[in-house]
C-alpha cells in the first residue's frame, strides 16, 4: 500500500488545487474539503502504515504487542479532522453570507475590496 | 551645563505655545531670552578654548548600538553655535512683529525653537549617530516651517520636496556613518578624528566618502541637489533667514569641516568637494540673474555662498579653512540682515519684486541702514567683514592656482551684483516699474528693526576689528578643524598686494554689471535656465506613482484564483528547488505488498474525488466528496485507526448535511472558465500533486530518526491509566492540543452563529436595535 | 527552569473569553471582563518577561509529561517579548473597542473572539512543539476569520473569502509539512528536532530537511504576508472595524514572522547559504512591493495595510543576516512596528470618527483643528518612517549596522530606499489629512476627543510605549541583544527543554 | 421532505444515539471512542431530529441553548487544567482516584475523564449551534 497511497494523496492534492482555482465559490469549498482529506492522509501515510493493529491495549493484557499502528499521528489527524470540520462549517456559512450580499457565487465578481 | 544648553531649546519649544498664549504680541521678546542667554554662555566658553579646555560630556545611551549622549564644544562647534543662538534670538524677536496676530504663532515658535535646539545638537554632538539624530530633526523642523502656511499648496509641496531631498541624502549619509564607524572602530567623533590614516587607506574609504558627501551636499544645497532651496523660500521670511540662509543649510558645511581631518586630504576629496563647491558657487550666482523676487535672489546667492564654503573646505589649506570660518560668520551676518530686511519690505510694501521697489530709504530708514551695511559687506567693500573673509578666500585659491582664483573671482563678482540689487537698489534707487504708490509704507515695528541693525552693525564692526574674532573663535575653530594648535592674526587691512587688487577688480566689475542690470535681465529672461534636478525630482515622483499604480494593479488585482496560482507556483518553485538540491539521494525502498480491497478503496477515493471535480451539480459534487471521505475513513480502519475511522465517518456525514443545508440557498454551478484556462489549471494541479507525491514517498521511505511513540505505548496504561493510547494522547499526553482544538470549534460555532444571525447591512431597514435587544432576539 | 505559571498567558485570555461567553447575553458585562482580562494579560506578560530576564529560559511540561513526549511550553526572551507585545496591544485594542465597536458586534461575541485571538497568539509564542503551534495558529486564524466577518457587510464578506481561502491554504501546507517532518524525524518537539538534526548533520539528510523547510517557509510566509504570498492582506484588512484591523496588524503577521525566526534559527539551520539568502531576497522584494502598494493608495487603512507588508521585510532581513545583532534588530523591529502601525490604525479610526471618511482626498485641516491628534499622529508616523529619534530609527539603524557588518550592501540599500518611500507616504497622509484645507464643509460629526477617553487613551498609551522604546533604547536594546544571543545559541533552548544531558 | 417514516425513525433513533454517545464517551479511555466521537454522535442525533421536526422543536427538546453547552464544555476543560494548577502541578496534569469495586476490579476516575467530558459537551454544542443556525437562515 505504501507504493499506492502517495499517488492517491498526490491526486487528491491535484484535484483540490484544481477546484480551488475555479471561479465558483461552491467549487472552492469542495476544493478545501479535498485539501483536508489529502493532508490527513498524508500525515497517516508519511508516518508509516501497519495493518489492522490498533494502538489499544487489550483488556486482558498489560502491554501492547508489536507491531501496532503508531498512535501519535492518529491523535494528530484526529485533531486536524475536527479543526477542519469547524473551519469547513464556518466557510460554508461565509459562502452563504457572501452569496447573499453579492448575489453571485462567481468569485471574479468579488473584488471590490482590492486596490 | 552644555547638555542643558542643548536640551533647554527643546523645553522652550514645547512651552512656546503656552507662553504665546499669555505673552501675545510680546512673545518674541520673552522667548528670545533663552537664545540670548545661550549666546552669552557660548561666549564665556571661548576663553577656555584657547588654553585647551574643551567642555565635553558623555553618557552612555545604548552600548550595543554604539550610541552615546556625547557632546563636545570645541572651536568649530562654537563658531556654528554662536551663529545659531545669536541669529536665533534676533529672528525670534523679529517673528512676532512679522506675524503680528495673524498666524498661530505658538506653533511657529514651537518648531523654530525645536529647530534651534536640534541645530545646536548637530554642532555639539560628539557621536556620529547622535549627530545624525539631530541632523534629521533639523530636516523635520524645516519641513514643518516651510509648510507653515499650510493652506498654500506650493508651500506644502516645497516642504515635502525639501524633506525628501535632505531626507534621502540623510539616509545615504547614515549608511556612510555606520560604515565609517565600522572602519574606524568607533562612532565617537573625537576618537575617529585621530584615525584619519587608517580610514583613508581602507578599501571602503571611497564608498564612505561618497555616501557622506551626498548627505552633506543635499543638506547644504550643493549642485545638483540645490533645487530644493529656492523652493523652500515658500517659508515665512523669518524661517528663510534662519534656516535656509544662516544656519541649517550650513550643517553640511559643518560636517565637511568636521570630518575633513579623517576623510580629507585625498585627491578625490579635493576634486569632489572643491569641484562641486566651485560649481555650486558659480551656478548659484548665475541662476540669480533671471530672478526678480528678492527672496529668490537671496536664495540663489545663498547657494552660491554655500558653494564657496564647500570649495574652501575642499581646498583644505589653513588659509582656506580660515577663509571658510570667516566667510561662514560674515555670510550669516549679512545674509541674515538682507533676509530680514526683505521680510520687512514684503511686510510693508506687500511685494518682493525688485522692479517695483525703490526709494524706500525715506520711509524705512533703519532697515535701509542695516541693509546697506550688509550689502556692502556682501559685496566685499574694504573695511567690511565680508571683505576680510573674501581676502582670505582669494588668498587660498590664489595659492592653488590660476584656475581656482578665477573661479573665486567669478563667484564673488556675481555676489557683488546681487548685493547691490537686493541691498541697495530698493532703498536708494527709483523703481523700474512705476506702481501706484503704496499709501502707508512706513518703517516696520521695532521688533523688525533690531535684527537688521545689530547684524548689519556687526558686519561693519567686525570688518574694522577682525582681531576680536581672530584671537578667540577663528583660531580655536581652526585648531579644531586642523587638529593642531593654530594661532590666527587677522587684520582689516593687509596693504596693497595682488589679492587686494583682485578685490578691487571684482568690486569694479560687479558694479559695472549692476549698472547694466536691466539689459542683463532681458538676456537672462530669454535664456531659459533649466539646471539641476528639479525636473528629475518631478519626473521621479510621477514615475513613482505610475510604477506604484501599475504594480498594484498587476499584483493586487482582486482575482482570487490568480492569487492562488501565484502562491502555489511560488511555493512549488521553492520546494522543488529544495528537492532539486537534495537530488534524490538513494530512492527509498517501499513495500509493494498490497491487498486487493485496499487497492479498491484507493481507486474509489481517487474516482470519487474525480467525480467531485467533474460533477455538474452541487449535490453530486458534495456526495462524491463524502464518498471520498468515507474511503479515507476506510483506510484508517484498515490500518489500525478505529478512532480516526469513526470520527471521519461521523464528520463526513455531518459535513454532507451542512453542505446540503447551506447549498439549499446557493445557485447551481456554471461553467465559467474557458478551456485554455482549465488546461493551465490542470497543469498547475498536476505539478503540485506530483510534488506532494514525491514528498510522501520520501517521508515514508526515509526515517532519519526513530519515532518517539514507544513512550506513549509503554506509559499509557501504567502512568496515564488508559488503554486506548490515541485517546490518552488526546486527553492527557497532548491535552493542550485538544484544548486548543475545542477552542477552535467553539470559535467556529460562535462564528457561524454570529455570521448567520447578525446582519448589519440589514439593520437600517428595521431601525437600530440596542445591543441587548439584538442579543435577546438573536436565536429566536 | 520549570515554571508552571508559564501557562498563564494562554489561560488568562481563555478564561476571559469563557467568562464573556457565560455572560453572552450581557454585552455590558462583557466589556468590563474584556478590558480587565486584557489588563491582566499585560500584567502576566510583564511578569513573565521579568522572570525570564532574571532566571533564564523558562519551561513547563504541560500535563507533567517530560519533553519531548508531552507538549512543552518554552519562554525564552524572544517568546516573552512577543507575549508582552500581545499584552500591550490587547489592552490598547480592548479599551479602544469599548465604544468604537458597535453594540451589535459586541452583542455577538466581539470580546470573547478578541480574547480567543490573543490566546492563540500567546500560545503560538510560547509553545515548544510544532504541532501545538499548528493548533494555536488555527485558534488564532479561526478567531480572526470570525472577527473579520463579524457584521456581515458586503466588503467584509469579499475580503473574508480571500483571507480565509489563502490562510487555509497556508494551514494545509503547514499540516502537510508537519506530517512529512514527523515521518522523517519521528518527533514534533522543536528542541528535540533541533538536537536530532544537529546530531545527524550528514549531507543527504541535511538536504532533505532543507527541502522540507521550504514548505514551512511557504506556510509561515503566507501568514507573515511576504512577497509573493501577501495578497490576502490588502484584500481584507481594511474591511472590518478599525479596532480589529489594528489588532490584526499588530499581531497576526507577527506570528508568522515569529514562527519563521523560530524555526529558521532553531531547527532549519542546515544550509543557511541557501535558506537565509532566500530569506534576504524575499525580504527585499517584500519591502519594495509593499511600499509601492502603499504609495498607490489614497484610503488610509489600505495605505497602512500595504505598509504592514513592506515592514515585514525588515525583520526578515534581520533573520537573513543571521547574526546576533541582526536578530536583535529583527525582534526590536517587530515590537516597534507593531506598536507604531496599530497606533496609526487607531488614529485613522479617530479621524474617520471625526470626519466620517478614510479617504485622504476628502480629509483636511486636522492640524489646525485637532493639534493633539496631529502630534500623536506625527510621532507614530515618523516612527514608522524611521525618522530619529523614534523607535523606528533605532530599529532601522540596528538593521543597517547588522547588514553592513556582514557586508550585505544590497539589502541595506533597499531597506534605506524603502524607508524613504515610507517617509514619503507618511508625509502624504500628513499633507492630505492634516495640512491641506478641508475640501468640504459638511459631514462634520459632533465628537469631542477630550470627552471620549476610550478612543484617545489607547492611542496615548501606545504612543507612550513608542517613546519608551526610543528613549529607553539603552536597556531595551540590551534586552534585544540578549534575545539575539539566545536565538543564535539554540543549545540554550535545547538544554532548557530537554535538560542538560539531552 | 419530512415524511412520517423519517419522523418515526428519528424519534426512535434519538434516545439510542444519545445513549450510544454517552457509552462512547465513557469507554473512550480504554476502547475506541471518546469525547469527540461521543459529542459528534449526540449532535448527529439532534441534527437528524431537527431536520425531521424543525429546529424549534429540537431546541425545545434539548432545553439548553447549544451556545451555553459550548461555554460549559469549554469551562469544564479549562477547569480541569486550573485544578491541577491549583494543586501545584503543571497545567493539565492528570490526577487519578481509585475506587476498589471488589470482584469487578477497580474504578479509576481522573481529571482526563473530566476533560474528555468537556470535549464532549463542546463538540456537541458547537455542532448543534452550526446545524441550527444553518437551518434557521431564511
Amino acid at each position: 500500500m505504501e507504493m499506492v497511497l502517495p499517488f492517491v494523496i498526490g491526486s487528491l492534492y491535484a484535484m483540490a488545487i484544481y477546484m480551488l482555482l475555479r471561479r465558483s465559490l461552491v467549487k472552492l469549498l469542495i476544493g478545501l474539503g479535498l485539501l483536508s482529506h489529502a493532508s490527513n492522509l498524508l500525515i497517516f501515510t508519511a508516518s508509516g502504515l501497519t495493518r489492522f493493529k490498533a494502538p489499544v491495549i487489550p483488556m486482558t493484557a498489560e502491554q501492547l504487542q508489536s507491531p501496532h499502528a503508531d498512535p501519535l499521528p492518529q491523535a494528530l489527524i484526529l485533531t486536524a479532522i475536527v479543526i477542519s470540520f469547524g473551519v469547513t462549517a464556518f466557510a460554508l456559512a461565509l459562502a452563504y453570507r457572501a452569496y447573499r450580499s453579492v448575489n453571485t457565487d462567481d468569485l471574479d465578481q468579488m473584488k471590490s475590496t482590492d486596490a | 551645563m552644555l547638555i542643558v544648553a542643548v536640551i533647554s531649546g527643546f523645553g522652550l519649544a514645547f512651552l512656546a505655545p503656552t507662553i504665546c498664549r499669555f505673552a501675545k504680541q510680546k512673545s518674541g521678546w520673552w522667548l528670545a531670552i533663552l537664545p540670548v542667554f545661550l549666546t552669552l554662555y557660548f561666549l564665556t566658553l571661548l576663553p577656555g578654548l584657547a588654553s585647551g579646555q574643551i567642555p565635553a560630556l558623555s553618557y552612555e545611551w545604548s552600548k550595543e548600538l554604539g550610541l552615546t549622549f556625547a557632546f563636545r564644544a570645541d572651536g568649530l562647534s562654537l563658531a556654528f553655535a554662536l551663529l545659531v543662538s545669536g541669529i536665533g534670538a534676533l529672528v525670534a524677536i523679529y517673528a512676532s512683529g512679522y506675524f503680528g496676530n495673524k498666524a498661530p504663532i505658538g506653533r511657529f515658535y514651537l518648531w523654530l525653537f525645536f529647530f534651534m535646539a536640534s541645530m545646536l545638537g548637530v554642532v555639539f554632538s560628539d557621536n556620529l549617530i547622535l549627530l545624525f539624530v539631530f541632523w534629521e530633526l533639523t530636516s523635520l523642523s524645516s519641513f514643518m516651517l516651510i509648510g507653515f502656511e499650510q493652506e498654500r499648496e506650493e508651500a506644502r509641496a516645497a516642504a515635502i520636496q525639501a524633506l525628501l531631498v535632505t531626507g534621502s541624502g540623510g539616509l545615504v549619509m547614515l549608511a556612510g556613518f555606520v560604515l565609517l564607524g565600522q572602519i574606524g572602530g568607533t562612532l565617537e567623533l573625537s576618537a575617529l578624528l585621530l584615525k584619519g590614516e587608517s580610514v583613508s587607506t581602507h578599501p571602503l574609504y571611497l564608498a564612505v566618502l561618497i555616501l557622506i558627501l551626498i548627505g552633506a551636499f543635499t543638506k547644504s544645497a550643493q549642485v545638483p541637489f540645490h533645487f530644493w532651496l529656492p523652493n523652500a523660500m515658500q517659508a515665512p521670511t523669518p524661517v528663510s533667514t534662519y534656516l535656509h540662509a544662516a544656519t541649517m543649510v550650513k550643517a553640511g558645511v559643518y560636517l565637511l569641516a568636521r570630518l575633513s581631518l579623517v576623510l580629507g586630504g585625498s585627491s578625490f576629496w579635493f576634486w569632489a568637494v572643491g569641484g562641486i563647491g566651485a560649481l555650486t558657487m558659480i551656478l548659484g550666482g548665475y541662476l540669480a540673474f533671471s530672478q526678480t523676487d528678492l527672496k529668490r535672489y537671496l536664495a540663489y546667492s545663498t547657494i552660491s555662498a554655500l558653494g564657496s564654503l564647500v570649495m574652501a573646505i575642499g581646498i583644505g589649506s589653513e588659509t582656506a579653512l580660515k577663509a571658510m570660518v570667516l566667510f561662514l560668520l560674515a555670510h550669516g551676518l549679512y545674509k541674515g540682515t538682507l533676509f530680514l530686511v526683505t521680510g520687512a519690505i514684503d511686510h510693508e510694501c506687500k511685494t518682493r519684486d525688485v522692479r517695483e521697489l525703490g526709494g524706500l530709504w525715506r520711509s524705512m530708514p533703519y532697515n535701509a541702514a542695516g541693509s546697506t551695511l550688509a550689502a556692502l559687506s556682501m559685496a566685499g567693500v574694504p573695511l567690511f567683514f565680508g571683505f576680510v573673509a573674501k581676502e582670505y578666500l582669494y588668498e587660498a585659491a590664489y595659492k592653488v592656482g590660476a584656475f581656482w582664483i578665477s573661479l573665486a573671482i567669478i563667484g564673488a563678482l556675481l555676489n557683488v551684483f546681487i548685493a547691490f540689487r537686493v541691498g541697495i537698489e530698493p532703498f536708494w534707487l527709483p523703481s523700474q516699474i512705476e506702481v501706484k504708490p503704496s499709501k502707508h509704507v512706513h518703517e516696520a515695528p521695532w521688533s523688525m528693526r533690531i535684527g537688521p541693525l545689530i547684524l548689519g552693525g556687526l558686519s561693519l564692526l567686525l570688518g574694522l576689528f577682525p582681531q576680536i574674532l581672530g584671537r578667540s573663535i577663528v583660531s580655536s575653530a581652526l585648531t579644531a578643524a586642523l587638529g593642531r594648535p593654530v594661532e590666527v592674526k587677522l587684520a582689516a587691512w593687509h596693504g596693497v598686494n595682488d589679492i587686494f587688487l583682485l578685490s578691487l577688480l571684482t568690486l569694479g566689475l560687479g558694479v559695472g554689471l549692476f549698472a547694466v542690470r536691466q539689459d542683463l535681465q532681458r538676456i537672462a529672461e530669454k535664456v531659459s535656465l533649466r539646471w539641476g534636478l528639479d525636473g528629475l525630482y518631478k519626473r521621479s515622483l510621477d514615475f513613482l506613482f505610475t510604477l506604484a499604480g501599475f504594480q498594484t494593479r498587476t499584483l493586487q488585482h482582486g482575482y482570487l484564483r490568480y492569487y492562488l496560482i501565484t502562491i502555489i507556483v511560488a511555493v512549488v518553485a521553492i520546494t522543488a528547488g529544495g528537492l532539486w538540491r537534495w537530488g534524490g539521494g538513494t530512492l527509498p525502498y517501499l513495500s509493494w505488498d498490497i491487498y486487493f480491497y485496499e487497492l479498491g478503496i484507493a481507486v474509489i477515493i481517487v474516482l470519487s474525488a474525480f467525480m467531485a471535480t467533474l460533477s455538474r451539480s452541487r449535490l453530486g459534487a458534495v456526495a462524491a466528496l463524502g464518498v471520498a471521505g468515507y474511503g479515507v475513513a476506510s483506510i484508517y480502519l484498515l490500518f489500525g485507526a478505529p478512532d480516526l475511522a469513526m470520527t471521519q465517518f461521523l464528520i463526513e456525514s455531518l459535513t454532507v448535511v451542512l453542505f446540503v443545508l447551506a447549498f439549499y440557498h446557493l445557485p447551481n454551478f456554471a461553467q465559467l472558465t474557458p478551456k485554455r484556462e482549465r488546461l493551465r489549471d490542470v497543469f498547475i494541479a498536476l505539478i503540485t500533486g506530483g510534488l506532494m507525491t514525491i514528498f510522501v514517498f520520501v517521508a515514508s521511505g526515509i526515517q532519519i530518526h526513530p519515532t518517539i511513540s514507544p513512550f506513549f505505548v509503554e506509559n499509557s496504561l501504567p502512568l496515564a491509566h488508559g488503554r486506548n493510547i490515541v485517546n490518552v494522547i488526546l486527553v492527557d499526553f497532548r491535552g493542550l492540543d485538544t484544548l486548543g482544538e475545542i477552542t477552535v470549534l467553539a470559535i467556529a460555532g460562535l462564528g457561524v452563529f454570529a455570521l448567520l444571525k447578525l446582519r448589519l447591512d440589514l439593520r437600517t431597514a428595521k431601525g437600530k436595535k440596542s445591543a441587548e435587544e439584538i442579543a435577546k432576539g438573536g436565536d429566536q | 527552569m520549570m515554571n508552571r505559571f508559564l501557562i498563564l498567558p494562554i489561560v488568562v485570555p481563555l478564561l476571559t473569553a469563557v467568562l464573556c461567553l457565560l455572560f453572552f447575553r450581557k454585552p455590558r458585562a462583557q466589556r468590563w471582563i474584556g478590558v480587565s482580562g486584557a489588563g491582566l494579560l499585560l500584567g502576566v506578560s510583564l511578569w513573565l518577561l521579568q522572570v525570564v530576564w532574571q532566571q533564564g529560559i523558562q519551561t513547563v511540561q504541560v500535563g507533567n509529561w517530560q519533553a519531548p513526549f508531552g507538549i512543552t511550553l518554552v519562554a525564552d526572551l524572544f517568546s516573552a517579548v512577543m507575549v508582552v507585545l500581545a499584552g500591550v496591544l490587547g489592552v490598547a485594542v480592548a479599551i479602544y473597542s469599548w465604544e468604537s465597536i458597535d453594540a451589535q458586534r459586541q452583542a455577538f461575541g466581539y470580546y470573547p473572539l478578541m480574547h480567543f485571538l490573543l490566546m492563540g497568539v500567546c500560545g503560538a509564542f510560547l509553545t515548544g512543539d510544532l504541532f501545538n503551534l499548528y493548533v494555536w495558529f488555527e485558534v488564532m486564524l479561526m478567531a480572526s476569520f470570525v472577527l473579520l466577518a463579524l457584521g456581515g457587510e458586503r466588503g467584509q464578506m469579499e475580503g473574508a473569502i480571500k483571507y480565509v481561502t489563502l490562510n487555509l491554504l497556508s494551514s494545509a501546507i503547514f499540516l502537510a509539512a508537519l506530517g512529512l517532518l514527523y515521518g522523517l524525524a519521528g518527533t514534533l518537539n522543536m528542541a528535540d528536532l533541533a538536537q536530532k538534526f544537529a546530531s545527524t548533520a550528514s549531507a543527504p539528510s541535511n538536504a532533505i530537511v532543507t527541502a522540507l523547510s521550504m514548505l514551512f517557509l511557504a506556510a509561515f510566509g503566507i501568514k507573515a504576508a511576504v512577497f509573493p504570498l501577501f495578497f490576502w492582506l490588502p484584500a481584507s484588512y481594511h474591511t472590518p472595524p478599525v479596532a480589529v484591523t489594528a489588532l490584526f496588524s499588530g499581531l497576526l503577521t507577527k506570528v508568522g514572522v515569529y514562527s519563521l525566526i523560530r524555526v529558521f534559527t532553531l531547527i532549519f539551520v542546515q544550509d543557511t547559504v541557501y535558506t537565509h539568502t532566500l530569506l534576504l531576497v524575499i525580504a527585499g522584494l517584500t519591502m519594495i512591493t509593499g511600499v509601492l502598494g502603499a504609495v498607490a493608495q489614497n484610503e488610509m487603512r489600505r495605505l497602512l495595510s500595504f505598509h504592514i507588508i513592506s515592514q515585514i521585510g525588515y525583520p526578515l532581513m534581520g533573520l537573513g543576516i543571521f547574526t546576533p545583532l541582526g536578530l536583535a534588530a529583527a525582534v526590536y523591529f517587530v515590537f516597534h512596528v507593531s506598536i507604531a502601525k496599530s497606533t496609526l490604525f487607531l488614529i485613522s479610526g479617530v479621524i474617520a470618527r471625526l470626519r466620517g471618511v478614510y479617504d485622504l482626498k476628502k480629509l483636511g485641516g486636522l492640524y489646525k483643528k485637532e493639534a493633539w491628534l496631529a502630534i500623536l499622529f506625527l510621532i507614530a508616523a515618523l516612527s514608522l518612517a524611521g525618522l530619529p529619534p523614534s523607535s523606528g530609527f533605532f530599529a532601522k539603524l540596528s538593521l543597517v549596522l547588522a547588514g553592513l557588518q556582514q557586508a550585505q550592501y544590497l539589502i541595506v540599500a533597499v531597506s534605506l530606499g524603502v524607508s524613504l518611500l515610507t517617509l514619503f507616504s507618511m508625509v502624504k497622509i500628513w499633507n492630505e489629512a492634516f495640512w491641506k484645507e478641508k475640501p468640504t464643509v459638511e459631514d462634520e460629526t459632533k465628537f469631542a476627543l477630550a470627552q471620549n477617553w476610550s478612543w484617545i487613551l489607547p492611542i496615548l498609551f501606545l504612543v507612550g510605549v513608542t517613546i519608551v522604546l526610543s528613549f529607553g533604547i539603552g536597556p531595551i536594546f540590551r534586552l534585544m541583544s540578549q534575545v539575539g544571543n539566545q536565538l543564535m545559541n539554540p543549545q540554550l533552548y535545547i538544554q532548557a527543554v530537554l535538560g542538560g544531558g539531552g | 421532505m419530512t415524511s412520517l417514516i423519517l419522523r418515526t425513525m428519528v424519534r426512535l433513533l434519538l434516545p439510542l444515539l444519545l445513549m450510544f454517545s454517552v457509552f462512547l464517551l465513557l469507554r473512550g479511555h480504554n476502547e475506541p471512542g471518546g469525547g469527540f466521537v461521543g459529542g459528534l454522535m449526540a449532535a448527529t442525533g439532534f441534527a437528524l431530529f431537527s431536520i425531521a421536526f424543525g429546529s424549534e422543536t429540537a431546541r425545545r427538546i434539548l432545553r439548553i441553548d447549544p451556545l451555553a453547552l459550548i461555554g460549559v464544555g469549554l469551562s469544564l476543560a479549562l477547569l480541569t487544567g486550573l485544578i491541577t494548577l491549583g494543586l501545584n502541578q503543571p497545567f493539565l496534569t492528570g490526577i487519578w482516584f481509585k475506587f476498589p469495586l471488589g470482584s469487578f476490579g477497580k474504578l479509576e476516575l481522573g481529571t482526563p475523564l473530566l476533560f474528555d467530558l468537556g470535549v464532549y459537551l463542546t463538540v456537541w454544542g458547537v455542532t448543534l449551534t452550526i446545524v441550527f443556525a444553518l437551518e434557521e437562515v431564511k
